[in-house]
């Protein structure tokens, strides 16, 4: 399950979607849209995605963790669209006999998604708003992409 | 014709969610020259993606591929 | 939210309690119980507590996960009595507004529960059953006690 | 007398969810004798808890005091 979508995310449907008879440790990260960042205060936010190639990126991202964590199971949903307070933007979990294989592998998703996974915000202030990842001070990639793993 | 998608404040700076260039073929590199001498685009913070892979400079594009402009990700 | 219960653990309840408008990341550790151990296969698990006593410690991880990351909020509920292969043995959610600190305060708990919360299992095995923590080879606590923190 | 909670593979072993002891105050350190001697408990890997908190081997038990035997915790 690697699916970017513009409705609300069932949380318990993606962690049931990685537990088994042998999976023994399961963690979920739930990425919310919270209200101050710093004293600015979002009122709400916009996810856009190239989405054919965000899902072939998430499911990468599942490839990356099934290859090093090996036993694990992971899945991942983003939404998309006009994103509330509290709202959850993306849901990751991954199972594995092995509970800091799932701490691992559910870090190194959030991690790689916001590395090179093609979504972007829109942050809606009181006093304006911005695309977050255009701002000065980000990282720019010398060789044109991302790399393969940090 | 190669048609290039763009996203997130790009979309909003060209007024659109893509760009249609004449040209038939070019590498990723004069792709980055065309938008910078036709489009005022110059910003190497921004990924290039051929059939929604990252693209490498030498990469050659040809009409019929799916090209985009990867603006740096916000995503999570 | 610091509970030993003998009926099912609603793990959206535990996730949804630390739940709050500048949260930004909630990391959710689910202990299920596994089938397999090694090539022996586990029938059913029953976990005992000294509940009263659990509680407290439950509640002192509680404290040292708000005094060690600052800004979080956490939850944990164990489960007590006959428990099923898949079925949730232990749920510890916690939030704050980095996720670096909802990982590793998460990760803190269960290490904590494992250490020094009085529960115990005993696994039911096809061949035979354990109360596990009983075998040679349990570290013993050459001062009579857990120390503090690991 | 000091009644004191056991749990998990003590339980079965003494048959029993708590023994019940005659001394009126005694450390903890006492208590581990009275267990060995009386009990034929000698394990250095059970803690003793005196009012739901890990005890000293010099703490004071008194009676009215809650005691337990806490075998390695399995948990989790």
């Amino acid at each position: 399950m690697f699916e970017i979508i513009a409705t609300p995310i069932d949380t318990g449907k993606v962690t049931e979607h990685v537990m088994h008879r042998n999976a023994g440790a399961v963690v979920t990260f739930i990425g919310t849209v919270r209200e101050l960042t710093g004293e600015q205060k979002t009122l709400y936010l916009e996810y856009e995605s190239y989405v054919p190639m965000a899902t072939a990126k998430l499911e990468q991202i599942g490839r990356e963790i099934a290859e090093k964590w090996p036993g694990t199971k992971s899945a991942i949903v983003h939404r998309i669209g006009r994103l509330e307070i509290g709202d959850a933007a993306v849901v990751i979990a991954v199972s594995s006999p092995h509970r800091a294989h799932a701490y691992e592998a559910n870090r190194h998703a959030i991690e790689r998604i916001k590395e090179m996974v093609p979504i972007w915000k829109k942050e809606h202030w009181e006093n304006g708003e911005e695309w977050i990842g255009n701002q000065q001070g980000t990282v720019a990639y010398p060789t044109g992409k991302p790399e393969v793993d940090q | 014709m190669i048609t290039v998608l763009v996203f997130a404040h790009l979309k909003e700076k060209f007024g659109q969610p893509r760009l249609v260039l004449e040209e038939q073929e070019l590498t990723v590199s004069q792709l980055r020259r065309v938008l910078a001498e036709q489009y005022d685009l110059q910003d190497n913070s921004v990924m290039i993606a051929v059939n929604e892979e990252f693209a490498e400079e030498d990469e050659v594009i040809r009409a019929g591929d799916t090209v985009a402009l990867i603006p740096p990700v916000s995503g999570g």
